[in-house]
């Protein structure tokens, strides 16, 4: 809040008055339907309901296949984001080390930014492809028996590296612009310090990176969970055996394919709280703990 | 002109072929206006067809898939029941002008008709003809017994013998209809809501410790859940063999490179001597609730135009889906098109083959996710993480749940 | 302790700017030396060049016998204090402090009693715990200092590190650096632009101009002696008075302004009169006339600007002149004064070339 | 020196890695974008250049029928078009404004109000994406721009990032404003916006990007093929690929998955420097 | 052209800080007026009180008759240069100077007579179509100025408007706001915690301390007749020495030191002598004896530090001492000098409530 405000009076109103009314109709009021909803058990058509108090969050949320679907979200989650941060600091460390062409690299280690999740879902589908997939056949002729289509463990694989390679851009930008964020003099004073280089990036560069990684690991988390459903839907799209489907692939899968709309948004609900906890995660121990 | 919405799941050639109907109808009177709309997968139509239901922006057709039938023709005044629109609003209805494969699937329990029966489709076994001279291999299988024999000589030649496009709806669902076995309780669910499914057979579980063994043996391929997966196998020659619908006949015949045939769906001996017909696939037309009567007189003429002789046959001969009326399959027949291309007609005669018990069809809730639990299922035990009899037992359990739902949200 | 020699060192930058440009030097054990000198001047390139954070484009360097130009920065044995001071935000006081020397393998016991040691000499015992972020600036100048005197090296090198303190605490800095320095007796070398910092810091003091050395000596030296323009101009507070003027053999004229009592200069060309505020004084008898336009009254002695009658400046205005005078000499504004001067104190320089003449 | 070089080296061997990593596959996608159907069906995806670049393109771009039944890939990239430009303004303007409220102003409901800006950035759209499709067709909206786009800018990270910027704008400036007699309004328009143009159009472009990219939300909410955006393109081809039944048109789906990709990186990498600002800023 | 008046301001911010205290002050008509204090005494907010940038709590500012308490910022007709300058970044030289002029709608022509006249006495014509972050520092500080007079308000205020400058060019423009202000004659008030600054800028000087006026008068007579401790060691660069002692009737005593001459003063209280590094003196016969630690060479004058014998300061280590000699006089490091003073330069405290006794 500024030194200096203006002083009470209805300008301030009109100027958050459109935002706040979008939010109320196009979030509150949807959101407090979805929680509704969650305690219904209605017909697809929405013909006929009856309130059921926890039943759909018994029926959905505790059976195999949501656990499966948690278990693989958390896998996936965390290997998307350790993957992608570990890959796009890499990157970003030596093109910020980098004199000649560090234009050229960054631009191209940034530009998959501008891509979207089922465009690269697609992409990554059709490299994967059995038919012409060069990738396909590459893995097999490797001597790996890869089937994704069959096999979950080569499904994961496929949506996780299409995932990491979505994500490495956006993490890259971030680290390279942590990386600048270090004044030069600190890792001067180290160089002197210290003469081994990859004990100043243990000691010096990925201590001081710390604040932008748990902020990107946050920001990863996030798009793991919810982002990524374009690239599940034009991949695998949960197969096989719904091992690929994540937590809100499953909520899509239910709601709308199955037309289980209760049983649909306890998930969203579950989903919610998830989100949430991990917010305030976010806030309480990571926002305090590391500022420099 | 008023509009009529038709959203169907028709894409690729069989989308270009709906677009060719539309054009006719609308070319053959002024009254009304046609507009399909290709909304995805079956999957995705129902979706759609649902959330605009819900959103009072439903079109007049929608196109529902077999699977989703429980919950559309459950969904009372959802829908204006195809017969009920045609007396109304059109000509008038009668049942027996239907062939009789088609006529219960999409009908209530009191056998009225609700959806119009309109790309029926049956399993059908492709085969590459000029793999199996290459194997040395004469006729096409009838029975998996025989599959089993000229297996080897195809993976000799080089191919994998057998690849399949829809495990629920081929190796499950019409495996019960091909060896007239009962899949659920309660009239295959027809009779109630409250049901509970069979599928924890022994002939069934038989069927798939085969069909994994196959697999294991390099007889049989598994490309993905899509269907196309599985199709594009057979166009590029990887298999011998194909099982896919009827209604890919038109799509085959553009696509693939070699002489192909079609034959009926194999069954087992050691289960059935005489097999029985299968029941029809694909999907239907609803008429959807809450529009005015002017435009369901433009939804009942359309209707009448889609069933006659005349675009039945061009439907038929362009896709490979079958006739509906009998006065299609007729016209067909004396227009001598089985003549010129027997397999055409195969589809047809299967599912004209006579009828058992449990050949009628299915009436299942929430049958599409009963399908994912059976895909979840058969992955696993193609990729050998589970046996056959655990699969099965989970399949029971997880399908009766979903049914037992189904049960308490219609009640 | 250590002796460091520079010898015809060069720096080009990649993108061609020639920052430092043939620069000889030899610096004595325990010798404390101020690089001074405008900005963008090299100063702070020829110091993380011998830091080796830089390379030498040519020349050589070397501390006692050895040529150091391929040697790493952190095998040179010589320690840096920077402007931000770049303490290691995430580490405490004492992890600052005993980095280098882990890195280097000394032993934890050992590491500690230095530590505790150089914590002591700079009053930060107290702190070593803290993170920087938890420290004022004063304090996070004393354990850059504590770095840097914790590995004992042979040559400490300063980048202005009092720049970014307030001007009391710089006093005090400055005072406390000297100190230290002295009782160490380590090699030094300080980058600075301020020259208070430069006179009363340096043994030796180095005026840089332009990627060169333009003199070097005393302090005092410089102050009195200055060889050219630049480091008379540049040296001293108030700065030294200076007027465009041509000899015409006996007289320097600008203007109106006509002052005897020079010889042997150059006729016909331009020069410049160099005349400290300090070393003018009221003088009824004095040959320039002030009309006084500001008096400050700095408490101990008091400023007095104002324009000399007679000459103008390059811009064709009057030419303005600043005197020093003590506490109760205050000449009121408006009037105009007469000054006189010394003449061994004046400077003449060549305008040109800027080389001193007297 | 040596060593110096080693490590220079493998530094570059490592982002040459990383830049192929990160652009073969859009090369590939391009490459096979110009062979035909048959081609790729028999040989696989291709690494150079085909002849059928012209005629695949022009077939997806502008032909009927040639991707979706009625609606070619050009109508397709004007929709995406007006749902990244449409999405990026009015997301802008509107947090903007909230966000103005929130810096500028002490008033009762100050708080209340921001926890509930707040909160809209816990939940993302994905899971309550049935109820808005109820609301936005109860609101008669369904298949219009404006139902599309509003749900969409609901969520205030827009408001975030500005009232970021806002509180690194000095003080004094507002003060200054203030002595030379601007009322709040005047101060909006005269000072915080033009001083806020990079943000601005740093966040334009953000948005453009998050807007274009759009996809279970558009898919949902379309009905009409004519509103089709690009990412949908995407879907149905898919769907198509999926479903089989004749020649697959791998071709039309790299096409499409070029022209989905092309808008947005040219975006991104012509304002590469404004959008990195925009983007490491706003979210800090 | 305008007198201010303050009586009895206080300033209670949101947060409870009591940042001004009862302040009770009469500017006159084109009264130059200097706060000065140091960091959080509350010089800012009560300059921000008198533009209207800030409440006041209690008590009534009058700008001659009026009485402005509610009168909004605009309407005060005050003008004000920031620290920071706060120039609109994205408006030409020409739009920042005539923004204000806008709002209170003069006439286009007007308005361009105005800046124009502005920013010929500022020397800035040349830049008036330049945006901000095309000017150096100075420039901006004269932009910042420029907006200032172009409105030709009754009151100047100034937020420590050089300390973002380098040290010469804060001289420079220092000596530019003095004379810019005598010319035209404006009512200012001046913020600053640089105590040359606020010496020699002032007509009058506030010193405010915990958010009072601790002594206000001119800046000579602060430094000479400092009404606490507190003006005392404020005023005076490099600051008064101090020496706590007690006077036991006839001597002041600190430790083994015995200093008389002095009468009338509190026996047995904690007193403090102050004596000013320029009212020291070598002097054989001096009562003090001070070691010398360290010479700093001015240039002009150096100053000497030693340790004083005998006394010791709070923490118990030698007192430290600082004399200003002239250039010309420079005792060895290590030497022992006796230092004497003048009685009547001598300042002496009580300092328990920091009143001055002598
Ligand atoms: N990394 C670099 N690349 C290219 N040119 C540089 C680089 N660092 C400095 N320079 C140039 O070299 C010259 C000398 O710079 P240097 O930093 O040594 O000056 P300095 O005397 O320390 O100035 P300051 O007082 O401002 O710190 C300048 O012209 C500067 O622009
Ligand atoms: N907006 C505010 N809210 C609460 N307290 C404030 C505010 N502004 C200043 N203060 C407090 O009021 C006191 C005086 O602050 P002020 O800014 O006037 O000091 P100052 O003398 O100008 O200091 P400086 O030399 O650092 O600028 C300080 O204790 C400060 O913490
Ligand atoms: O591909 P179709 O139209 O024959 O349909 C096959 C199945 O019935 C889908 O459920
Ligand atoms: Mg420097
Ligand atoms: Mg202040």
């Amino acid at each position: 809040m500024k030194r200096v405000q203006f002083s009470h009076s209805p300008i301030p109103y009109l100027f958050i008055a459109p935002q706040i009314i979008i939010i109320c109709i196009f979030f509150l009021w949807p959101a407090a339907q979805a929680i509704y909803q969650s305690f219904l058990l209605e017909d697809a058509f929405g013909l006929s309901s009856q309130f059921v108090w926890f039943k759909n969050y018994k029926d959905t949320i505790l059976n195999d296949a949501w656990l499966q679907s948690a278990g693989f979200t958390l896998v996936f989650s965390f290997l998307v984001t350790f993957l992608s941060l570990a890959l796009a600091m890499l990157l970003a460390v030596k093109a910020n080390e980098a004199i000649q062409g560090a234009r050229t690299y960054k631009t191209l280690l940034m530009w998959a930014y501008a891509i979207a999740p089922p465009v690269a879902g697609l992409m990554g589908n059709l490299m994967f492809n059995p038919l012409i997939g060069d990738l396909y056949y590459f893995l097999n002729a490797m001597g790996w028996d890869f089937n994704h289509k069959l096999d979950s463990f080569d499904a994961g694989f496929v949506v996780v590296l299409i995932a990491v390679w979505k994500q490495v851009s956006v993490n890259f930008i971030f680290f390279l612009s942590g990386l600048q964020g270090i004044p030069k003099s600190v890792i001067e004073a180290a160089t002197i310090d210290c003469k081994s280089s990859l004990r100043r990036f243990w000691t010096m560069t990925f201590p001081l990176l710390a604040p932008t990684t748990f902020f990107l690991i946050v920001i990863n988390i996030t798009y793991a969970f919810f982002e990524t459903f374009g690239i599940i839907d034009t991949t695998t799209a949960g197969a096989p055996g719904g091992s690929t489907s994540t937590l809100v692939y499953k909520v899509y899968l239910d709601g709308f394919r199955g037309s289980d709309l209760g049983g649909s948004s306890a998930q969203s609900v579950v989903l919610m709280l998830m989100v949430l906890a991990l917010t305030v995660i976010q806030f309480r121990f990571i926002e305090r703990k590391i500022h420099y | 002109a008023t509009e009529v919405q038709w959203w169907h799941a028709m894409g690729g050639r069989l989308g270009e072929v709906v677009d060719e109907i539309a054009v006719k109808y609308n070319e053959s009177q002024s009254e009304y206006k046609l507009v399909p709309t290709y909304k995805g997968g079956y999957e995705d139509t129902m979706t759609a067809g649902i959330a605009a239901f819900r959103a009072k922006q439903q079109p007049h057709i929608l196109q529902i898939f077999d699977a989703g039938a429980a919950t559309i023709i459950n969904a009372k005044g959802a829908t204006v029941p195809v017969a009920d629109l045609l007396a109304e609003h059109g000509d008038g209805f009668n049942k027996e002008d239907y062939i009789a494969g088609v006529r219960n699937f999409y009908a209530d329990s009191d056998g009225k008709m609700i959806g119009m029966p309109f790309n029926s489709s049956t399993p059908l076994l492709y085969y590459n003809k000029d793999a199996f001279k290459k194997a040395g291999i004469a006729n096409p299988p009838k029975s998996w017994e025989e599959f089993e024999e000229i297996a080897p000589k195809l993976k000799e030649a080089g191919y994998i013998a057998l690849a399949q496009s829809h495990s629920p709806w081929i190796f499950t669902e019409n495996f019960h209809s091909r060896h007239n076995l009962q899949m659920a309780t309660a009239n295959n669910g027809y009779d109630s809501t409250d049901v509970k499914i069979m599928y924890n057979n022994p002939e069934l579980k038989m069927h798939w410790g085969k069909v994994k063994e196959w697999l294991d043996k390099g007889w049989y391929g598994y490309y993905g859940r899509a269907w196309g997966d599985n199709q594009d196998a057979f166009i590029q020659q990887k298999t011998a063999m194909w099982l896919g619908s009827s209604g890919s006949f038109g799509g085959l015949t553009k696509s693939a490179e070699f002489e192909f045939g079609g034959s009926f769906l194999p069954y087992w001996k050691s289960i059935i001597d005489e097999p029985k017909g299968t029941f029809i696939g694909g999907a239907a037309l609803f008429t959807m609730a809450g529009h005015d009567d002017e435009e369901y007189k433009g939804v009942a003429d359309f209707m009448k135009f889609l069933t006659s002789p005349e675009m039945q046959y061009f439907w038929h001969k362009e896709t490979g889906y079958v006739p509906i009326t009998n006065a299609a399959y007729d016209l067909a027949k004396s227009d001598g098109y089985y003549k010129t291309t027997p397999d055409a007609e195969i589809g047809i005669l299967q599912l004209n083959q006579p009828g058992g018990d449990w050949t009628k069809g299915y009436r299942l809730g929430y049958y599409v996710q009963i399908r994912e639990v059976l895909y979840k299922h058969y992955d696993d035990i193609f990729a050998g993480k589970t046996s056959v009899d655990d699969a099965f037992a989970k399949i029971e359990e997880e399908s009766n749940d979903l049914l037992e739902r189904f049960n308490a949200t219609y009640n | 302790m250590a002796e460091v020699k520079l010898t015809n060192v060069n720096k080009v930058y990649s993108n061609g700017a020639h920052a430092v440009r043939g620069v000889n030097m030899e610096i004595a054990d325990g010798e404390f030396i101020v690089f001074v000198g405008p900005s963008g001047c090299g100063k702070s390139t020829l110091l993380r060049m011998i830091a080796g954070l830089e390379t030498v484009t040519e020349g050589d360097l070397h501390i006692d016998e050895n040529r150091i130009n391929d040697v790493s920065p952190a095998e040179r044995n010589v320690a840096m204090v920077f402007q931000n001071y770049a303490l290691y935000p995430h580490m405490t006081v004492r992890g600052n402090m005993s980095y280098g020397l882990k890195n280097r393998g000394d032993s934890k016991e050992e590491i500690e009693k230095k530590v505790i040691a150089a914590a002591k000499t700079l009053h930060i015992e107290d702190f070593l715990d803290r993170q920087p972020n938890q420290l004022s600036g004063g304090q996070r100048q004393r354990v850059a200092m504590g770095r840097a005197i914790v590995r004992n090296p042979k040559v400490f090198l300063f980048d202005e590190p009092l720049s970014n303190l307030d001007a009391k605490l710089r006093v005090q800095m400055r005072i406390e650096i000297k100190k230290l320095q002295r009782k160490m007796g380590v090699t030094s070398i300080y980058v600075t632009h301020d020259q208070t910092e430069a006179m009363t810091l340096a043994d030796r003091l180095a005026v840089i101009n332009n990627g060169q050395i333009e003199q070097m000596g005393k302090p005092i030296e410089l102050y009195k002696d200055p060889k050219t323009l630049f480091v008379a101009s540049f040296i001293g507070s108030p700065q030294v008075n200076l007027i465009s003027v041509q000899y015409d053999g006996k007289l320097l004229k600008s203007g109106s302004l006509e002052i005897g009592g020079f010889d042997g200069l150059p006729i016909a060309e331009e020069l410049v009169l160099g005349l400290r505020p300090e070393h003018l004084r009221i003088d009824d008898q004095g040959k320039l006339a002030m009309k006084i336009d500001l008096v400050e009254q700095h408490g101990a002695d008091n400023l007095v600007y104002g324009t000399l009658e007679g000459a103008k400046n390059e811009d064709g205005d009057d030419l303005e002149l600043c005197l020093r005078l003590n506490q109760d000499q205050e000449p009121t504004i408006g009037e105009t004064i007469k000054l006189g001067y010394d003449h061994s104190n004046a400077l003449v320089f060549n305008k040109e070339t800027g080389k001193r003449l007297i | 020196m040596l060593k110096l070089n080693w490590h220079a080296i493998s530094g570059h061997l490592i982002l040459i890695l990383g830049a192929i990593f990160m652009t073969a596959p859009v090369w590939v996608a391009f490459m096979s974008s110009t062979h035909s159907a048959e081609t790729l069906f028999r040989e696989g995806l291709q690494a150079w250049p085909g002849g059928h670049f012209f005629e695949n393109y022009n077939e997806v771009l502008f032909v009927e029928g040639g991707v979706m039944k009625r609606v070619t890939a050009s109508m397709m990239l004007w929709n995406s078009f007006i749902l990244g430009i449409g999405f990026a303004v009015g997301k802008v303007v509107i947090s903007m404004l909230a966000a103005y409220a929130i810096v500028y102003f002490r008033f009762r409901l100050a708080t209340p109000l921001f926890w509930i800006i707040f909160m809209t950035l816990l939940l993302p759209l994905e899971v309550r994406i049935i109820p808005s499709y109820e609301v936005v067709a109860g609101m008669g909206l369904l298949d219009t721009h404006t139902g599309l786009i509003l749900p969409l800018i609901a969520s205030a990270t827009g408001t975030f990032y500005f009232r970021q910027f806002y509180k690194s704008v000095p003080e004094e400036l507002l003060e200054a404003a203030r002595l030379d007699g601007a009322n709040a309004w005047q101060f909006f328009i005269d000072i915080l916006v033009p001083i806020s143009k990079t943000m601005i159009a740093a966040i334009l472009i953000i948005m453009f990007v998050v807007g274009w990219n759009q996809y279970l939300w558009p898919l949902i909410m379309t009905t009409n093929e004519d509103n089709y955006t690009l990412v949908i393109g995407i879907k149905q081809i898919y769907q198509v690929l999926s479903e089989g039944g004749e020649l697959p048109q791998f071709q039309k789906a790299y096409a499409l998955t070029i022209l989905a990709t092309l808008p947005p990186v040219i975006v991104v990498l012509v304002f590469q420097s404004w959008f990195v600002k925009g983007l490491v800023e706003s979210e800090k």
